[in-house]
Parts: C-alpha cells; structure tokens; sequence
C-alpha cells in the first residue's frame, strides 16, 4: 500500500469518524424531540432532516458552500466566534458528510426511542431519579441499539459520501480527498483502474470492519445490558 | 409523621376515578374487584398519572392541588412503588435494579442491600439480568427495589400475588415491620383478605372508581373471610404466657383468651381475627373439651342465611361472630337476650397485627 | 516550500499528474490538484476557495468566472484543444462515414445540456445533418469515462468522445474523427484566479511551455488553436 | 381420553431440571416454591424451550423425544397456554386476541365467544387494545384465548393471581366444568392450596426442578392448609338431604357428616377438605353444642408442635388430622389408642370437589 | 410548471416508489435473517448490504453497469427469463436508486425485528397458528414501524439518487432523467441556476409531502393497531 493510499485511507476515516462522532449527539436531539414532544411543526422538522437525502448530493454540496464557505454568513460567524472554518478543509468535509449523514442517524435512533418503555422511565423516576438521570440510566441505554444502527449507517455513509463533499470542499489531495473522491479522480481515465480498484477494496475493507466492529459491539451489549452503574 | 390526604378525580380513558380518602402511617388497603380502579389511584398518587383536579398531601407536603397548579414530579414525592406489573429495568443486574434508588435516585441508604436480599430470598440472583427470572424472582425484585428507595410514602399493587405462601409469611411480617417501624404510610392494594386483615390498619374499598367505604379490617372485610365468610376482629393486650404450653393470654374486652403463640411481649396491643365459621356456640360450658376458650356471650342477633346462620354476639364491649347451621341454631333455640357460650379453639384464633406496646 | 493549488477539470487527470510532477522538477513549487466537473470548480472559486489556477474543460464556466472578477484576466490563456472522434469496440472498414456508423443501435455522447463534449458533438452532428435522426438513439453520459464505457462494455455500439480520451481506452478504436470545422472549437482554458500566488503565473507559463504542450499532445490533445476570446 | 406422559429433563441457563409425571384427564397441579421450575416445565411441555432429552407423550401422540428425534412445534401440540405474564398482542383488539387461535390458529371452535366473554367479565372490553387494560382484565383475557384455542392440553401458569375472589370463584367452576367434560389434561400451576385442593385431581409437588412427590391433593397438601396448618381430605358420597336446613348428609368411611351446602345430588361422589384447626376434640359426645358433626374416633398419634399438638385420628377407614393446643392435648390426656369425639362444625367442612356420579 | 418539469417529477416518483417497492420484500428478507438467524458470515452479510452506503456511488453504477448491463450476466439472465430490460430504462434507474437505498431499508427493518417480544411468537404458536401465520400476524404488525421508517428513509434515498443512477443508466430525458439528474445537469451550465431552483423547489416538497404521509401514517398504525385480522 502506498503512502498515498494510506494517507487517504487515514483522512477517510479521520472525517467519517468525526462527521459521526459530532452527528451523534445533536441526532439523537433531534430523534428524541421527534419521538417524544408534540409540537407545532414537527413532522417539518423530520422533513427537514430527511432533506439532506432527497436533494441531489450536488445541491446540498452547494447549499453547505453558500453557508458555510468562507464568504457565507455561517462561515464567517464560526470563522469570527471560534476560529473555525469549514472552507475547503477536511473539517468541511466532515461537515459534509456529518450533514449528509444526518438522516441515517435520526431515524434508527428515533425507532429505539419511540419502542422504549415509558414504563421503565416512570419506574426509574418513582425512585428519585431526576429527568437526566433517568435519561442516562434508563432510556440511552434502552435506545442504545438504535443508537448503534444510527451510527453504523452515518459512519458508512460518511465514508460514502461523494456528491457534497466534492462540491463543498473540492477535491484537494491530502486536505479533503477521502477515499471516494479519489477513486473518483481515479475512474476519470481508464488508466486509474487498478489503482481505482485497490481503493475500492480498502473501502470494503474499512466498512467490513466497522460492521464487524458494530456487529461485536452490539453483541456485547445486549449480552451484558451495560454497567451503567453511576 | 406523615399523614397522606388523598382527594382526586381524574380519567383514563373513558374511566374515571373520585377517591377521597386518608392514610396515615401504618397500612392502608385499597381493597376492590379486579378493574375498579385501583391501580389508577395509585398512579396519580405517585405522579404517573395525573388526576384531573383535586389534591395529594403528605403531611404539610402538597404532593398535587390542581387548584394551587402543584403538580411535584413523581421523583420528588418520595414514594416507593410496587408496579402491579414488575418494571425492572432489563439492562440492569438485580443488583442494580434493587439499588437503583441509590445510585441513580439519590436515595440516602437506610436498610442494608443484605438484608432486603436476604429477605427477599435473591441471594443466588443479584448477578443476574432480570430477563431469565422466574415471575416470582421478577417480583420480589420489584418489592426490593421499593423497598430499599427508603420512601416516605410506600405504594404496593398486588405485591405478594406470584408469591408462595411460605415466601409471603416471611416477608408480610418484615413489611408489618417497615410500616411500625418508619411510621410511614403503605398503601397496599391485594385480593387476599388475609392479607389485608393482617396487615391493614384502614381499609379502602373501591368500586368502580369511587370510594364505596372506608374502614377498619373488621368493619370493611367483615363480611368477607378468605372463604367468604364473615370474620370478627378484636383488639386485645397480652396480660400473661403460659410458658410450659407457649400459649399467651390476651384481655378483651370482657374476659381473657388463650393463644397459641410465642414471644408475644406482655403489654403489647394484639388484633384478633376470628372467623365466624370458627366460633361454635354451646348452651353451657363444656369441660373435656380441647376447645379452651369459652367464651361468656349474650346472643344479640340471628340471621339465617339459606342453610347458615349468622349469630351476632356481644363479649363485653366486643362483638363477636359465630356462623353455624340453620339447624343448630334451632336446635340451641338461639335468640336475642340468649346467654350462650362461644366455643374457639385457640388456633382459631390468629394474632392479626401486632402493635408495638409504644405507640397511640 | 512553495505550494499552489491547481483546480482541474476531471478529464485532465493525467495531464495534471504529468505536468504537476514535471513542474515541481522544474521549479521546486509543489502542487495540489483538485479535479471535479468544471461547473463545481468554478463555483467553488468563486466561494473563495483557496485555488490559484483554474483549468477548465468549458469556455462557459471561465466566462462565468471572468464576468465576476474572481480570475486574473490577463492570465487566461487556451492551454490545449482537442478532436471530437467516434469511438467502437468494433472497428469498420475503413472510409466509414457518421452517416452509416450512427445509423442504427444506441450511441453514446456527453449529455449536450451541460456535457461540453455533448454540445460538441451535437453541433458536429447537426453539421451533418444527422442530429434529428440520431438523437432518440442517444444515451447521455455524464461524463467521457462511462460513454466510454458503454461503447468497450457493448451497451452502444458507439460513443461520441474527444480523441484524448480514446488514447488509453482499450479495446476501442477510432473509427471516425470529426472535422474541426464541424463544431466550434474544442478549447481547454486556464488562468489564474484573483488572489493567486505569484507561482501561479509560472505554472500557467510551464502548461503554454514546449515541455506542458508536450504532455498535452502525448495524451491525444491538440494544440491549442489560438483564438481570440 | 388422553394421558400425558411426561419424562424431560433440561437446563435453562444454570437451573437444571429433570421432572416425571403423568396427568390424566382432569387437573394436574404443579405445586412448589418460587423459582422451583414450574414454569420452566410447563414451557417444555409447550414447546417454547426444549429439554436436553426425555420424552413427552400425549396419549399415542409423541410430542417430543429425543431419542427419535421428535420434537412437535409448539403450534402443532394442541395445547392452550395461559403464560404466567400474559403475553397478549399488543396489536390487536381483546376481541382479536381471544379469538386469535381460530383465525390465526384454525382451532375449530367449540365454546361460543360470548360464554366465555362473560364469564371472564370483558364485555366492555372487547373492541379495546389491551395496553390499557388493568392488571386483573389482562389475565382474563390471557385465560379466555387459551380456553378459546380449544386445547387438547391446557397448561396454566397461576392463571388467577390477579384476580379477586369473587371473579375467582366464578371462573373456578368453569375450569373444573371444562376439565370434567373436555376430559383433557390440565396442567394448573398455582401457589393457592386452596385452588389446588378444590381443583386438583393429582398434585406434583416440583422443587429445585425436580419432583419431589405426586399424590393426591390430600396427600401432597395435607401437610399444608391455607393457613400453613394440616389439612385433611376425606372422600364421601351423599346419601341425603335435609331439605329444612338445606344440609346434606355425606357418607364417609365410617359414619356420616352433615354439610351445610345445598344442590348436590343424592349419589354424588365428593372430596371433604377438613382443615385440622377445624376439628375440635371432646373425650365425650355433647350436648348443647352448635357443632353437629361429633364423629367417633381413635387416636392414632399425637404429635407436639412446639405449643401445638398435631393429632392424627382414625375415623373408620378414613384419617382426620386435629390441631389442638398442647395445653389441651395434656388436659385430655390423649394417647394413642384413646377413643375420642371429634368435633366439626358442618360449616368448617369444604366440599372441596364435586365429581360426577358417573365416571370412575 | 412546464410540462417537461411535471413529467420528470412524476417519473421521478415513479422510480422512487418502484425502487422503495421492490426492495422492501427483500429487504425484509435480509433484515430478518439478519435480526434473527445466526449463521456463518452473517457480519459478512450484514457489510455486504452496507456496501452501497460505503462505496462512491459511481462505483456502485459501475457495478451494476457489469452486472446488469444488457451485456452483463445477470442482465442478460434477466432478459432471457423474464424479457426484463434494465439498460438505459427507467427500471435500471429504480433498480439503481434500489439498490442505493437497500441498505437504509434493511437497518430499520433489522432494529424492529430484533425488539419484537419473542414470547408474543410463542405464544401465537401455541395457538395454533403456523410459522408464516404467526409472522404475518405478529412479527410483521410488530415490526411496522421499522418498516415504515426504512420505506421513508428507502424512498427519500430513491429520490435523491443520483450517481449510481447517472452511471449506471445515463441522462436520458423522459426515460431516466429524474429530478435529482435534471436539476445536476441545470446546475452544470451557468444559465441554469433558476431553473436548478425551481426543480429543487419541487423536490422539497414532494419530500416533505412524503414526510407528511408517512408521519400520519405512522400515527394511524399506532393508535390503531392495524385491523390485522384475516
Ligand atoms: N387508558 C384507558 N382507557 C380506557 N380505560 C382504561 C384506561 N386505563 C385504564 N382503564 C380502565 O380503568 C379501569 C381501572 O383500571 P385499574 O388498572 O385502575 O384497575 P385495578 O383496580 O387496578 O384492577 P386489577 O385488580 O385488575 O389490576 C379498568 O377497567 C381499565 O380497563
Ligand atoms: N436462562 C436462565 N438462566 C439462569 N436461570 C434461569 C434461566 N431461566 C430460568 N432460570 C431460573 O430457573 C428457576 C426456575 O424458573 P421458573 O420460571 O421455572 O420458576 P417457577 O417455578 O415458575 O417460579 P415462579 O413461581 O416464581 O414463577 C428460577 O430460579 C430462574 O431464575
Ligand atoms: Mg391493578
Ligand atoms: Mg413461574
């Protein structure tokens, strides 16, 4: 494997994990306002949500670039409050694919919530156990397999995800090229099979992996229930 | 101490509940068919449902007044539950289902995790996962978690019901102990009679949602023995023991009777369960006879029911019932005025509910 | 060391590994290059991304790019041109003519509505008078590799591609080459854009250099016809 | 007529057991502690887990052996199951899950629906979904749709726990109509001795997983009444009536007894239930007494239980068990040998079990 | 609206709905086997079905360009069995947005299936009813929900599609031109941003009409129960 191959291979994984790793908790936000509150404008907010997956990756590549690029008025706020900036940088393509991810992980964590029993919840409430508590100890642990679905498909859309994070953040060896946009560059000539095709194994591999990882991982928990012990 | 003053109406679904009743420390029954709504009452004294109006105090604590917009979260009204259905939470060991009020509710410690296991019988299961018990290790569990969340206030739905009898006779009187010893109020809902004239200082009897009567074991479960038949209960005081035969002797009312019971302290306060189908009559004293109380009585009424006869009688200040058949009762020729002598076997006679010599 | 950014129209790949290898040879001045469709590119600049040349496989977007000043406009140069050829996996006797090649079975071409080379090849077509009868039998690619594709894997029978394009394709040959008269000139353009570093300009110099039109040429472009823009 | 031949032995996680028994026609009661294996084996002989080996034969039908490796889905072993936790689909109306073996299942029906939605008391809630059903209303539901499947086997996991004693005593009956004309094996786990002695033809008393004992209910729960004391189970006939009191009059062993219970039939064959601390002992026959029954018998043994004295009494062929105070015991010098009278009050004595005048 | 703009939207549905349609059964199928079988390289499976998510969807459309192309195996194994025709049709750009969604389809699924009560199966089988009884009338009602939140998720994908779609059956308009390709290719012309907007617009709203719909939906099932009887 070359260098280059594994410099890739490590940014892939580097933007997957945080496009994953920053998704995770405002999804599961928003999959428990789905689940659990009524409110004006809630089947809007899931539309919205949903969004990412309906418009052509392009769009929403495009929509990411007028927002968050370096000219677009969320670009520059992050840029100006925390010295952060999306704009052609593999943070952006963690965006991207955080955004593009997004849906696939509401849902499946939504799924867990709405199936967890709010019986348990009032249990653990009678017992002195204060909202976030009860949250922490009961409910994340019950939802903890949709959780985990959630995840499996944002990490592996995350390493997926093409259409946006070119458009977004451009296609720049070593910043923002993960593995899909270089086998991308790689399919434009017939020249770059072979190299394409050894790109696209590490992908297999790398998703194989996670699965396994997940599938072990899932395993483990609902043999042991957790120790969520405080 | 904690007095719980419930006053609520409300509705789940197209049922609807209005109970007004109090507790104060000590065991309170909610005693009523399967469906009249007991379960809902305690919900919406715990917090889990919320009645439409009314007011929930315990003490000067205002648990919900729907007219002062009070409505305490159910974790803030320091009560333990008892689910009719068990509610353990499955990601949890028994060991950690069973503290959870601890680790999670921030429920100070009181009674040590040994002893409620101990009682419980789960020492061979604390490690385990809650899925693979049995239905009775599933709510013994639920008891123990109750129990060990040191509530002031303890709701219980058919706690005991998958329970074995040997298993209920240990833990009935660790819960009569609880309710004596925390001095806090236990509201208990059960079908056994037996249970609840043993363990309950107040009776609550729902029916179709609304309070139908309100009263003590005897006056509530009087007419309703565990087989059905009327059951008199007496408050007494232990005055003696006799120490060869274990008995001890109890003042009531107007004479004493012998019972077939150790280590009852002399002084303490006794309530007595009689069952009407326990108590024969005979015109005279009889000598040569095992039956060793023999009570004088005074026949105060008699009425047949079909091929029994219920006979009231009065024992100095107590009542007393005996049912016997249609036929005996002719046959004694039993009428009001009558002097007769009730006949009761001194292991007929059960100690419903011991009281601590302290205490009212 | 020095470092510049080159965005690239993705049909250049292999010229810019070429000339991005040789460049640095030459001069010590590293690159990065970003290869996406022209249209994602020039949006991009015009965001502010940090490109400083931009290479682009459609004289619109450069346009587009020059009409809101975010390219040095005196930079902007043609760096190549190329051949419009009808590519097969069968070759013909020779002296074929479009006519009888695109006669009948499906053909492959760029998606004339966004794809330069599909306009290219709509208007060579047209110039034959050959468009309305062929143009239900087309299928329009997204880009040359997959009309390629179809043509190798026989899912057309042909496909309209630039002759760069057939120079590394296997198992197609040539059977037809446009003449250039028959479209408009097919023109790769680059400049530098607005805040390019000042190596951007000597990367510019080495693609219009005897040594970049070189590589251009070995990879089936032509030269670049001049033009007036 | 279908006997249920039972020889497994499995594990379940760590637990092991290894039980064998057979059940006729008629109630099979599994008896045990908590966590003894009831439940366990029931689901064994259901086919929702899966003993290591043995065999379970239903008449000539083999439900599972693992010697020739038989193992019968559940669906096909023509059982009705009541779980101990009720397992309704939460999805479907009461009405669909009571009806759910006929349409999902293709069990013929037998039973009207409505017979049974009234006897179960569901009539207001038949178009609702059980997630709202109270604790009690649930249970019922998961007894109508086993009794609804037209089982050839009904398995019953404390089926009544929840459930009050008047709703008890009216479905009670229905199950022993059920067993006596379906003439199929039920199996009925329980903790109430006093289902268990009013229903049970046969009692296998389960523990640690194994069995412990079989016998009948006098035999097995004759050492445990529903109060914890001794129980004796005599089995008689009615030879009369006295239509005034509405008393029968039943032969036993040696004498006869006079019962306060009217409607049974002249010839019918009944099981007694007399508990001991329900029979009195006289050294002499009495006069004046309400207590009719004063049987003439003989003491077999005394045995002392701390204050108590068990006496063991022999009454013609018949055994009746007297649970005395020692003080008494001593006070009538009773020694085995001696003849006494025994004294029962014709309301103490339970018919526990009405059989058919025919059949056996 | 012009008529070319209703036409791509409603083929655009159309290819939604047959994608979400058809891969629903088999999705079902990998779900339960996933959910509820244990056997060798069952992970395996599990990546494999995730692969789409993972790969640059233009590998994807290679993929079934080899494989389903008029030349490839299956392909012509389709074409002599049952006359079916991927190539260039609409059905190869459903089978492309299928393929795309299966595996969001298939996650949902899986969660649902792996929460429904075993002993609610028990105890339909003690009643009598056979295996595919007991699952229609238990497992399936049970598992709706998951089922529903894969179709939604499944459908949306199937909308938004577009790389494995563009690669696989080309740009063909009235045939294979969906809304995510129509508006690609406005967006690749500087003249065509208005146009790009307007079909964007309707994209919107036809997710948030797909939202809205399976919200109620949702809603419906649960308050219900589904009339299951049969
Ligand atoms: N959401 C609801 N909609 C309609 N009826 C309801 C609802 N919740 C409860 N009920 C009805 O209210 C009545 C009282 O229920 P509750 O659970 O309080 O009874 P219970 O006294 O505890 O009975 P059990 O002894 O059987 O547990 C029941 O008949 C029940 O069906
Ligand atoms: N999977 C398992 N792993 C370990 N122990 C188990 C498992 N399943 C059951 N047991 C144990 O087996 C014993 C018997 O369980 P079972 O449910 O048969 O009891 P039971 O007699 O029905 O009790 P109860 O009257 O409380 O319902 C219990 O102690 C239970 O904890
Ligand atoms: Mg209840
Ligand atoms: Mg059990």
């Amino acid at each position: 494997m070359a260098e280059a191959e594994i410099g890739i291979l490590l940014l892939s994984a580097k933007v997957a994990l945080a496009a994953t790793g920053f998704s995770l908790i405002p999804a599961f936000a928003v999959a428990w306002l789905l689940a659990r509150r009524r409110f004006f404008g809630k089947a809007l907010l899931q539309a919205v949500v949903t969004l990412p997956l309906v418009l052509p990756p392009v769009v929403t590549g495009y929509g990411l670039l007028v927002l968050f690029g370096s000219r677009g008025p969320l670009g520059r706020l992050l840029e100006d409050l925390f010295g952060m900036s999306f704009a052609f940088r593999w943070t952006g393509a963690a965006l991207a694919a955080g955004v593009m991810a997004f849906p696939l992980i509401v849902r499946p964590i939504r799924l867990s919530l709405e199936a967890v029993d709010r019986g348990l919840e009032e249990a653990a409430s009678t017992l002195g156990a204060a909202s976030p508590v009860v949250f922490l100890t009961v409910t994340l642990p019950l939802a903890l397999p949709g959780l985990m679905a959630g995840a499996v498909l944002g990490f592996a859309k995350a390493l997926g995800e093409f259409g946006a994070t070119i458009t977004f953040v451009s296609n720049i060896p070593g910043e923002t090229q993960t593995l899909s946009l270089a086998i991308y560059a790689l399919l434009q000539t017939p020249e770059g099979d072979a190299a394409a095709l050894r790109l696209i194994g590490l992908s297999v591999l790398l998703a194989v992996g996670a699965v396994l990882v997940s599938e072990w991982v899932a395993r483990r928990l609902s043999k042991g229930g957790g120790d969520d012990r405080a | 101490m904690t007095v719980l003053d419930v006053d609520i109406s409300g509705r789940r679904g197209s049922f609807t509940v209005r109970a007004q009743f109090r507790a104060e420390p000590g065991v309170t029954a909610l005693f009523g068919r399967s469906g009249a709504g007991k379960s809902t009452i305690l919900k919406m004294m715990a917090g889990t449902a919320r009645p439409d109006s009314g007011r929930i105090a315990a003490g000067s604590r205002v648990l919900f007044d729907s007219e002062a917009r009070i409505d305490l979260p159910a974790r803030k009204r320091g009560i333990g539950f008892v689910f009719q259905e068990d509610r353990l939470f499955p990601h949890l060991t028994v060991r950690h289902n069973l503290t959870y009020g601890r680790w999670a509710g921030g429920r100070r410690a009181r009674r040590p995790l040994e002893e409620i296991v101990a009682l419980l019988g789960l020492e061979a299961h604390v490690d385990r996962y809650p899925d693979t018990l049995s239905g009775g290790e599933r709510q013994r569990v639920a008891i123990g978690r109750a129990l060990l969340s040191e509530p002031e206030i303890l709701l219980m739905d058919e706690p005991l019901s998958s329970l074995d009898r040997e298993r209920r006779a240990e833990i009935l009187p660790y819960l009569e102990a609880v309710a004596a010893e925390a001095h806090i109020p236990i509201i208990y809902v059960s079908h056994e009679t037996d249970e609840v004239a043993r363990l309950a200082d107040r009776v609550v009897a729902i029916d179709e949602g609304r309070v139908r009567a309100i009263g003590t074991a005897a006056e509530i479960l009087g007419d309703a023995g565990e087989d059905g038949g009327p059951v008199a209960i007496l408050e007494g005081r232990v005055t003696g023991h006799d120490e060869t035969y274990g008995t001890a002797i109890v003042a009531l009312g107007g004479g004493t009777i012998e019972l077939s019971e150790r280590g009852l302290p002399a002084g303490a306060r006794l309530r007595l369960r009689i069952r009407a189908s326990d108590v024969a009559l005979a015109t005279t004293p009889h000598e040569g006879l095992s039956i060793r109380n023999q009570l004088p009585c005074v026949v105060q009424a008699v009425a047949l029911e079909g091929p029994f006869a219920r006979v009231m009688l009065s024992f100095g200040s107590e009542r007393i019932i005996s049912r016997i058949t249609a036929k005996s009762a002719d046959a004694l020729a039993l009428q009001p005025g009558k002097p007769v002598t009730a006949l009761i076997k001194a292991v007929s006679v059960e100690p419903a509910r011991l009281r601590p010599v302290v205490g009212e | 060391a020095e470092r510049i950014t080159i965005f690239a129209a993705a049909s250049l790949k292999e010229v810019m590994d070429q000339v991005a290898a040789d460049f640095e040879v030459d001069t010590g001045i590293e690159t990065a290059v970003s290869l996406a469709a022209s249209s994602v590119l020039a949006r991009q600049i015009e965001a502010g991304a940090p490109a400083d040349v931009y290479i682009s496989a459609d004289r619109a977007w450069m346009d587009w790019l020059s009409e809101r000043g975010a390219i040095a406009e005196d930079t902007r140069r043609t760096v190549a041109g190329n051949a419009l050829v009808i590519a097969g996996a069968n070759p013909l006797p020779g002296g074929a003519d479009p006519a009888t090649i695109l006669r009948e079975g499906r053909f492959a071409m760029g998606d004339p509505s966004h794809v330069p080379a599909g306009r290219y090849a709509q208007a060579a077509l047209e110039h034959f008078g050959l468009w309305e009868m062929a143009k239900d039998r087309a299928v329009f690619g997204e880009n040359v590799r997959v009309a390629l594709e179809l043509a190798r894997r026989g899912e057309v029978e042909v496909a309209i591609v630039y002759s760069s394009d057939l120079q590394t394709a296997e198992g197609l040959s040539l059977l037809y080459t446009f003449p250039p008269e028959g479209h408009p000139p097919i023109t790769y353009q680059a400049a530098a854009t607005a805040q390019a570093q000042p190596a951007a300009r000597a990367f510019l110099d080495f693609l219009s250099s005897e040594a970049g039109q070189a590589i251009f040429r070995e990879r089936g472009f032509t030269s670049p016809v001049s033009e007036a823009y």
